[in-house]
Protein backbone atom coordinates (compact mmCIF):
# COMPACT_ATOMS: atom_id res chain seq x y z
CA UNK A 1 0.00 0.00 0.00
CA UNK A 2 0.95 3.52 -1.01
CA UNK A 3 -0.25 6.59 1.03
CA UNK A 4 0.32 10.08 -0.31
CA UNK A 5 0.22 13.19 1.39
CA UNK A 6 -0.94 16.66 0.27
CA UNK A 7 -1.45 20.65 0.46
CA UNK A 8 -1.77 21.19 4.78
CA UNK A 9 -1.78 17.55 5.46
CA UNK A 10 1.45 17.24 3.72
CA UNK A 11 3.03 19.95 5.98
CA UNK A 12 1.30 18.49 9.35
CA UNK A 13 3.22 14.92 8.65
CA UNK A 14 5.91 16.72 7.48
CA UNK A 15 6.37 14.70 4.40
CA UNK A 16 4.62 13.30 1.06
CA UNK A 17 4.57 9.67 1.46
CA UNK A 18 3.45 7.74 4.44
CA UNK A 19 5.25 4.47 6.21
CA UNK A 20 2.32 2.26 4.96
CA UNK A 21 3.57 -0.77 7.68
CA UNK A 22 2.54 2.04 10.33
CA UNK A 23 -0.93 2.08 9.15
CA UNK A 24 -1.31 -2.09 8.75
CA UNK A 25 -3.98 -2.26 11.76
CA UNK A 26 -6.15 -0.19 9.34
CA UNK A 27 -8.71 -2.39 7.72
CA UNK A 28 -10.76 0.43 6.07
CA UNK A 29 -10.81 4.09 5.19
CA UNK A 30 -12.49 5.45 8.55
CA UNK A 31 -9.60 3.19 10.59
CA UNK A 32 -6.73 4.97 8.14
CA UNK A 33 -8.21 8.40 9.18
CA UNK A 34 -9.05 7.32 12.95
CA UNK A 35 -4.95 5.92 13.16
CA UNK A 36 -4.04 9.58 11.01
CA UNK A 37 -5.48 11.59 13.27
CA UNK A 38 -3.79 9.67 16.42
CA UNK A 39 -0.56 10.12 14.90
CA UNK A 40 -1.27 13.89 13.67
CA UNK A 41 -3.33 15.42 16.18
CA UNK A 42 -3.10 18.26 14.49
CA UNK A 43 -5.43 16.80 11.80
CA UNK A 44 -8.08 16.70 13.39
CA UNK A 45 -8.82 20.59 13.52
CA UNK A 46 -9.37 20.48 9.77
CA UNK A 47 -12.51 21.22 8.68
CA UNK A 48 -12.81 17.82 7.13
CA UNK A 49 -10.29 14.98 5.87
CA UNK A 50 -11.56 12.62 2.98
CA UNK A 51 -9.63 9.79 1.79
CA UNK A 52 -9.30 8.67 -1.62
CA UNK A 53 -8.61 4.79 -2.62
CA UNK A 54 -6.99 4.38 -6.11
CA UNK A 55 -7.86 8.29 -7.05
CA UNK A 56 -11.41 7.67 -5.85
CA UNK A 57 -12.97 9.50 -3.22
CA UNK A 58 -13.97 6.15 -0.53
CA UNK A 59 -16.48 6.23 2.11
CA UNK A 60 -15.54 4.98 5.61
CA UNK A 61 -16.44 1.59 5.38
CA UNK A 62 -14.09 0.89 1.97
CA UNK A 63 -12.20 -1.92 2.82
CA UNK A 64 -8.40 -1.07 1.60
CA UNK A 65 -6.04 -3.80 0.14
CA UNK A 66 -2.20 -4.02 0.17
CA UNK A 67 -1.83 -3.02 -3.13
CA UNK A 68 -4.31 0.15 -3.00
CA UNK A 69 -2.68 3.40 -3.52
CA UNK A 70 -4.25 5.71 -0.95
CA UNK A 71 -4.24 9.85 -0.45
CA UNK A 72 -5.03 11.86 2.43
CA UNK A 73 -7.36 14.83 1.38
CA UNK A 74 -7.42 17.82 3.43
CA UNK A 75 -10.17 20.27 2.74
CA UNK A 76 -9.59 20.68 -1.18
CA UNK A 77 -9.11 24.81 -2.52
CA UNK A 78 -8.34 25.09 -6.12
CA UNK A 79 -10.12 27.63 -8.45
CA UNK B 1 -18.72 16.63 -28.68
CA UNK B 2 -15.45 18.45 -28.03
CA UNK B 3 -14.30 18.14 -24.35
CA UNK B 4 -10.80 19.23 -23.25
CA UNK B 5 -9.95 18.52 -19.88
CA UNK B 6 -6.09 18.83 -17.77
CA UNK B 7 -4.14 19.89 -15.11
CA UNK B 8 -1.57 22.47 -16.96
CA UNK B 9 1.26 25.21 -16.04
CA UNK B 10 -0.67 27.94 -17.62
CA UNK B 11 -3.92 28.90 -18.86
CA UNK B 12 -4.15 29.68 -22.49
CA UNK B 13 -7.26 31.93 -22.86
CA UNK B 14 -6.40 32.89 -26.58
CA UNK B 15 -7.44 29.13 -28.06
CA UNK B 16 -10.92 29.24 -25.84
CA UNK B 17 -12.84 30.03 -28.80
CA UNK B 18 -11.39 27.09 -31.07
CA UNK B 19 -12.18 24.86 -28.59
CA UNK B 20 -15.36 25.69 -27.65
CA UNK B 21 -17.30 26.66 -30.95
CA UNK B 22 -19.54 24.46 -32.66
CA UNK B 23 -22.28 25.01 -35.58
CA UNK B 24 -24.52 23.27 -33.24
CA UNK B 25 -24.20 25.65 -30.67
CA UNK B 26 -25.61 29.29 -30.24
CA UNK B 27 -23.78 30.23 -27.33
CA UNK B 28 -20.32 29.90 -25.49
CA UNK B 29 -20.36 30.37 -21.94
CA UNK B 30 -16.96 30.81 -20.01
CA UNK B 31 -15.52 31.34 -16.35
CA UNK B 32 -12.07 32.33 -15.40
CA UNK B 33 -10.77 32.48 -11.62
CA UNK B 34 -7.74 34.53 -11.50
CA UNK B 35 -5.12 35.69 -8.82
CA UNK B 36 -7.18 38.49 -6.24
CA UNK B 37 -4.55 40.62 -4.99
CA UNK B 38 -6.77 41.22 -1.50
CA UNK B 39 -8.05 38.47 0.86
CA UNK B 40 -9.74 39.38 4.16
CA UNK B 41 -8.00 42.49 4.16
CA UNK B 42 -4.01 41.46 3.25
CA UNK B 43 -2.52 41.78 0.37
CA UNK B 44 -1.83 38.85 -1.52
CA UNK B 45 1.09 38.63 -3.63
CA UNK B 46 1.04 35.28 -4.95
CA UNK B 47 -0.72 31.88 -5.09
CA UNK B 48 0.57 28.23 -4.80
CA UNK B 49 -1.36 25.31 -6.63
CA UNK B 50 -0.85 21.71 -6.12
CA UNK B 51 -2.56 18.77 -7.45
CA UNK B 52 -2.89 15.04 -7.06
CA UNK B 53 -2.87 15.22 -11.18
CA UNK B 54 -4.19 11.68 -11.81
CA UNK B 55 -7.15 11.81 -9.32
CA UNK B 56 -7.86 15.60 -10.27
CA UNK B 57 -8.21 14.94 -13.90
CA UNK B 58 -10.32 11.80 -13.01
CA UNK B 59 -12.93 13.99 -10.94
CA UNK B 60 -12.67 16.29 -13.83
CA UNK B 61 -13.98 14.08 -15.95
CA UNK B 62 -17.02 13.13 -13.82
CA UNK B 63 -17.55 16.83 -13.50
CA UNK B 64 -17.89 16.97 -16.96
CA UNK B 65 -20.00 14.25 -17.55
CA UNK B 66 -22.46 14.72 -15.02
CA UNK B 67 -22.85 17.97 -17.05
CA UNK B 68 -23.19 16.44 -20.18
CA UNK B 69 -25.98 14.21 -19.13
CA UNK B 70 -28.31 17.38 -17.24
CA UNK B 71 -27.67 19.67 -20.16
CA UNK B 72 -27.43 19.55 -23.81
CA UNK B 73 -23.95 20.63 -24.22
CA UNK B 74 -21.98 20.56 -27.14
CA UNK B 75 -18.47 21.41 -25.87
CA UNK B 76 -17.11 21.47 -22.69
CA UNK B 77 -13.83 22.36 -20.96
CA UNK B 78 -11.97 22.56 -17.51
CA UNK B 79 -8.64 23.32 -17.01
CA UNK B 80 -6.76 24.04 -13.94
CA UNK B 81 -3.19 25.79 -13.71
CA UNK B 82 -0.55 24.24 -10.88
CA UNK B 83 2.60 26.22 -9.61
CA UNK B 84 2.79 29.60 -8.47
CA UNK B 85 0.62 32.59 -9.84
CA UNK B 86 1.10 35.79 -9.41
CA UNK B 87 -2.11 38.77 -8.95
CA UNK B 88 -4.20 38.73 -12.29
CA UNK B 89 -2.73 35.53 -13.92
CA UNK B 90 -5.84 32.99 -14.54
CA UNK B 91 -5.74 29.38 -12.73
CA UNK B 92 -8.80 27.82 -13.62
CA UNK B 93 -10.66 27.60 -16.83
CA UNK B 94 -14.03 26.38 -17.62
CA UNK B 95 -16.63 26.64 -20.01
CA UNK B 96 -19.36 24.79 -22.47
CA UNK B 97 -21.38 25.87 -25.80
CA UNK B 98 -25.08 24.64 -26.23
CA UNK B 99 -27.69 25.54 -28.68
CA UNK B 100 -29.55 28.05 -26.52
CA UNK B 101 -27.76 30.23 -23.78
CA UNK B 102 -29.70 29.14 -20.70
CA UNK B 103 -27.94 25.41 -20.84
CA UNK B 104 -24.22 26.76 -21.10
CA UNK B 105 -24.76 29.36 -18.70
CA UNK B 106 -26.27 26.79 -16.08
CA UNK B 107 -23.59 24.23 -16.94
CA UNK B 108 -20.93 26.66 -16.73
CA UNK B 109 -21.31 27.81 -12.88
CA UNK B 110 -21.48 23.94 -12.35
CA UNK B 111 -18.56 23.26 -13.35
CA UNK B 112 -16.71 25.96 -11.57
CA UNK B 113 -18.56 24.99 -7.95
CA UNK B 114 -18.21 21.09 -9.10
CA UNK B 115 -14.67 21.82 -9.06
CA UNK B 116 -13.99 24.19 -5.95
CA UNK B 117 -15.98 21.38 -4.06
CA UNK B 118 -14.34 18.13 -5.51
CA UNK B 119 -11.37 18.29 -7.60
CA UNK B 120 -8.11 17.48 -5.45
CA UNK B 121 -6.35 20.82 -6.13
CA UNK B 122 -4.94 22.90 -3.00
CA UNK B 123 -3.50 26.68 -2.64
CA UNK B 124 -1.13 28.28 -0.88
CA UNK B 125 -1.13 32.08 -0.54
CA UNK B 126 1.84 34.01 0.09
CA UNK B 127 1.22 37.54 1.61
CA UNK B 128 2.87 40.53 1.62
CA UNK B 129 4.30 40.22 4.94
CA UNK B 130 5.71 36.85 4.01
CA UNK B 131 3.29 34.64 6.01
CA UNK B 132 2.55 31.49 3.70
CA UNK B 133 -0.90 29.88 4.80
CA UNK B 134 -2.79 26.85 3.00
CA UNK B 135 -6.34 27.69 1.81
CA UNK B 136 -8.40 25.61 4.03
CA UNK B 137 -12.06 26.58 3.43
CA UNK B 138 -14.38 26.26 6.35
CA UNK B 139 -17.57 24.53 5.79
CA UNK C 1 -13.41 50.26 -13.34
CA UNK C 2 -12.23 48.98 -17.63
CA UNK C 3 -15.30 49.39 -19.26
CA UNK C 4 -15.48 48.32 -23.37
CA UNK C 5 -18.11 49.45 -25.33
CA UNK C 6 -18.23 48.44 -29.40
CA UNK C 7 -19.66 47.60 -32.36
CA UNK C 8 -16.96 46.05 -34.57
CA UNK C 9 -16.63 44.64 -38.08
CA UNK C 10 -15.30 40.89 -36.78
CA UNK C 11 -15.45 40.22 -32.61
CA UNK C 12 -11.71 39.19 -31.48
CA UNK C 13 -11.87 36.63 -28.67
CA UNK C 14 -8.40 36.50 -28.36
CA UNK C 15 -7.91 40.23 -26.58
CA UNK C 16 -10.84 39.30 -23.74
CA UNK C 17 -8.30 38.45 -20.81
CA UNK C 18 -6.62 41.78 -20.70
CA UNK C 19 -9.63 43.22 -21.18
CA UNK C 20 -11.35 42.07 -18.23
CA UNK C 21 -8.66 40.93 -16.09
CA UNK C 22 -8.32 43.25 -12.74
CA UNK C 23 -5.83 42.92 -10.16
CA UNK C 24 -9.23 42.80 -7.35
CA UNK C 25 -11.22 40.56 -9.72
CA UNK C 26 -11.02 36.64 -8.73
CA UNK C 27 -13.40 35.61 -11.65
CA UNK C 28 -14.44 36.75 -15.20
CA UNK C 29 -17.44 35.33 -16.72
CA UNK C 30 -17.69 35.73 -20.30
CA UNK C 31 -20.55 34.98 -23.14
CA UNK C 32 -20.35 34.57 -26.73
CA UNK C 33 -23.28 34.75 -29.06
CA UNK C 34 -22.26 32.09 -32.28
CA UNK C 35 -24.17 31.51 -35.36
CA UNK C 36 -25.64 28.07 -35.03
CA UNK C 37 -26.19 26.25 -38.78
CA UNK C 38 -29.62 24.93 -37.56
CA UNK C 39 -33.13 27.29 -36.49
CA UNK C 40 -36.75 26.12 -36.44
CA UNK C 41 -35.42 22.84 -38.40
CA UNK C 42 -34.19 25.03 -40.90
CA UNK C 43 -30.29 24.88 -41.81
CA UNK C 44 -29.03 28.42 -41.73
CA UNK C 45 -26.66 29.27 -44.13
CA UNK C 46 -25.61 33.36 -42.33
CA UNK C 47 -26.84 35.54 -41.28
CA UNK C 48 -26.67 39.63 -41.17
CA UNK C 49 -26.74 42.06 -38.46
CA UNK C 50 -27.65 45.50 -39.26
CA UNK C 51 -27.40 48.35 -36.62
CA UNK C 52 -28.72 51.79 -35.31
CA UNK C 53 -24.86 52.54 -34.47
CA UNK C 54 -25.15 55.77 -32.57
CA UNK C 55 -27.95 54.64 -30.87
CA UNK C 56 -26.95 50.68 -30.05
CA UNK C 57 -23.65 52.33 -28.16
CA UNK C 58 -25.56 54.41 -26.18
CA UNK C 59 -28.02 51.60 -24.90
CA UNK C 60 -25.18 49.54 -24.55
CA UNK C 61 -23.28 52.04 -22.58
CA UNK C 62 -27.00 52.17 -20.48
CA UNK C 63 -27.17 48.69 -19.78
CA UNK C 64 -22.92 48.54 -18.60
CA UNK C 65 -23.59 51.38 -16.04
CA UNK C 66 -27.16 49.59 -15.10
CA UNK C 67 -24.71 46.05 -14.17
CA UNK C 68 -21.70 48.31 -12.83
CA UNK C 69 -24.54 50.02 -10.20
CA UNK C 70 -26.52 47.03 -9.47
CA UNK C 71 -23.21 44.43 -8.73
CA UNK C 72 -19.73 44.91 -7.67
CA UNK C 73 -17.59 45.02 -11.00
CA UNK C 74 -14.25 45.68 -11.83
CA UNK C 75 -14.14 45.39 -15.46
CA UNK C 76 -17.39 44.92 -18.12
CA UNK C 77 -17.45 44.57 -22.11
CA UNK C 78 -20.29 44.36 -24.46
CA UNK C 79 -19.65 43.80 -28.06
CA UNK C 80 -21.76 43.16 -30.78
CA UNK C 81 -20.48 42.63 -34.79
CA UNK C 82 -22.30 43.79 -37.91
CA UNK C 83 -22.35 42.38 -41.10
CA UNK C 84 -21.84 39.30 -42.75
CA UNK C 85 -21.56 35.96 -40.10
CA UNK C 86 -20.99 32.66 -41.49
CA UNK C 87 -21.79 29.27 -38.99
CA UNK C 88 -19.54 29.28 -35.42
CA UNK C 89 -18.88 32.76 -35.94
CA UNK C 90 -19.17 35.37 -33.22
CA UNK C 91 -21.56 37.59 -33.40
CA UNK C 92 -21.75 38.89 -29.51
CA UNK C 93 -19.47 39.15 -26.58
CA UNK C 94 -20.31 39.92 -23.33
CA UNK C 95 -18.28 39.59 -20.31
CA UNK C 96 -17.78 41.05 -16.53
CA UNK C 97 -15.02 40.91 -13.75
CA UNK C 98 -15.60 40.73 -9.65
CA UNK C 99 -14.01 39.98 -6.68
CA UNK C 100 -16.58 36.92 -6.06
CA UNK C 101 -17.93 34.73 -8.73
CA UNK C 102 -21.53 35.31 -8.73
CA UNK C 103 -21.14 38.97 -9.17
CA UNK C 104 -19.79 38.05 -12.73
CA UNK C 105 -22.11 35.34 -13.57
CA UNK C 106 -25.09 37.28 -12.92
CA UNK C 107 -23.89 40.77 -14.30
CA UNK C 108 -23.05 38.49 -18.12
CA UNK C 109 -26.44 36.84 -17.74
CA UNK C 110 -28.20 39.92 -17.40
CA UNK C 111 -26.12 41.72 -20.30
CA UNK C 112 -26.53 39.44 -22.74
CA UNK C 113 -30.45 39.39 -22.03
CA UNK C 114 -31.31 43.05 -21.81
CA UNK C 115 -28.87 43.51 -24.71
CA UNK C 116 -30.76 41.20 -26.96
CA UNK C 117 -34.36 42.89 -25.67
CA UNK C 118 -33.03 46.36 -25.79
CA UNK C 119 -30.37 47.21 -28.47
CA UNK C 120 -31.36 48.28 -31.50
CA UNK C 121 -29.73 45.24 -33.77
CA UNK C 122 -31.28 43.48 -36.30
CA UNK C 123 -30.35 40.01 -37.61
CA UNK C 124 -31.48 38.48 -41.29
CA UNK C 125 -31.31 34.32 -41.68
CA UNK C 126 -30.42 33.29 -45.14
CA UNK C 127 -31.22 29.69 -45.15
CA UNK C 128 -29.98 26.79 -47.37
CA UNK C 129 -33.31 26.83 -49.84
CA UNK C 130 -32.35 30.85 -50.96
CA UNK C 131 -34.66 32.26 -48.50
CA UNK C 132 -34.01 35.28 -46.70
CA UNK C 133 -35.99 36.26 -43.20
CA UNK C 134 -35.81 39.36 -40.82
CA UNK C 135 -35.77 37.99 -37.10
CA UNK C 136 -38.95 39.15 -35.41
CA UNK C 137 -38.91 37.18 -32.19
CA UNK C 138 -42.50 36.86 -30.97
CA UNK C 139 -43.53 38.05 -27.46
CA UNK D 1 -37.00 66.15 -38.87
CA UNK D 2 -35.05 63.22 -39.99
CA UNK D 3 -37.24 59.73 -40.09
CA UNK D 4 -34.79 56.58 -40.10
CA UNK D 5 -36.29 53.20 -40.75
CA UNK D 6 -34.04 50.04 -39.74
CA UNK D 7 -34.82 45.63 -40.41
CA UNK D 8 -38.08 44.53 -41.25
CA UNK D 9 -39.48 48.29 -41.22
CA UNK D 10 -37.19 49.15 -43.93
CA UNK D 11 -38.37 46.58 -45.86
CA UNK D 12 -41.60 47.35 -45.56
CA UNK D 13 -41.28 50.92 -46.44
CA UNK D 14 -38.98 49.83 -49.39
CA UNK D 15 -36.47 52.35 -48.23
CA UNK D 16 -34.29 53.47 -45.54
CA UNK D 17 -35.20 57.25 -44.58
CA UNK D 18 -38.61 58.40 -44.63
CA UNK D 19 -39.75 61.91 -46.49
CA UNK D 20 -40.56 63.80 -42.72
CA UNK D 21 -43.45 65.98 -44.79
CA UNK D 22 -45.40 63.24 -45.06
CA UNK D 23 -45.66 63.20 -41.21
CA UNK D 24 -46.00 66.38 -40.64
CA UNK D 25 -49.24 66.24 -38.97
CA UNK D 26 -48.03 64.00 -36.08
CA UNK D 27 -47.10 65.47 -33.06
CA UNK D 28 -45.60 63.12 -30.76
CA UNK D 29 -44.32 59.45 -30.91
CA UNK D 30 -47.78 58.10 -30.71
CA UNK D 31 -49.40 60.06 -33.76
CA UNK D 32 -46.16 59.22 -35.94
CA UNK D 33 -46.36 55.68 -35.08
CA UNK D 34 -50.41 55.56 -36.42
CA UNK D 35 -49.52 57.78 -39.51
CA UNK D 36 -46.81 54.99 -40.06
CA UNK D 37 -49.13 52.25 -40.29
CA UNK D 38 -51.50 53.97 -41.71
CA UNK D 39 -49.58 54.36 -44.84
CA UNK D 40 -48.03 50.81 -44.76
CA UNK D 41 -50.59 48.51 -43.25
CA UNK D 42 -47.66 45.27 -43.32
CA UNK D 43 -46.18 47.02 -40.06
CA UNK D 44 -49.36 46.15 -38.13
CA UNK D 45 -48.47 42.65 -38.52
CA UNK D 46 -45.64 43.35 -36.64
CA UNK D 47 -44.99 41.50 -32.92
CA UNK D 48 -43.95 45.24 -31.58
CA UNK D 49 -42.68 49.10 -33.06
CA UNK D 50 -41.02 51.33 -31.18
CA UNK D 51 -39.78 54.88 -31.79
CA UNK D 52 -36.91 56.21 -31.00
CA UNK D 53 -36.44 60.20 -30.97
CA UNK D 54 -32.78 61.29 -30.96
CA UNK D 55 -31.16 58.23 -30.29
CA UNK D 56 -33.24 57.46 -27.28
CA UNK D 57 -36.40 55.10 -27.15
CA UNK D 58 -39.46 57.67 -26.40
CA UNK D 59 -42.89 57.19 -25.43
CA UNK D 60 -45.86 57.38 -27.28
CA UNK D 61 -46.33 60.91 -25.40
CA UNK D 62 -43.21 62.21 -26.45
CA UNK D 63 -43.83 65.42 -28.79
CA UNK D 64 -41.61 65.69 -31.74
CA UNK D 65 -39.37 68.86 -32.90
CA UNK D 66 -38.48 69.45 -36.11
CA UNK D 67 -35.27 69.07 -35.45
CA UNK D 68 -35.33 65.69 -34.45
CA UNK D 69 -33.99 62.11 -35.49
CA UNK D 70 -36.71 60.12 -35.12
CA UNK D 71 -36.28 56.31 -36.04
CA UNK D 72 -38.60 53.72 -36.75
CA UNK D 73 -37.34 50.38 -34.29
CA UNK D 74 -38.96 46.90 -35.36
CA UNK D 75 -38.72 43.97 -33.04
CA UNK D 76 -34.50 43.96 -31.91
CA UNK D 77 -33.23 40.96 -32.64
CA UNK D 78 -29.28 40.99 -31.76
CA UNK D 79 -26.97 38.45 -30.16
Amino acid sequence: MKILLFGIAKEIAGKSVLDASEFSEAKNVGELKKVFKERYPEASKLSSLAIAVNEEYAEDDHKISTGDEVAIIPPVSGG
Amino acid sequence: MKKKIEIVDSIDISKIYSELSHPASGGICVFIGTVREQTQQQTVNSLFFETYETMAVKEMHKIADEATKRWNLNSIILQHAVGKKNVEEAVVLVGASSPHRDDCFTACRYLIDTLKERVPIWKKEFFENTDEVWVTPHP
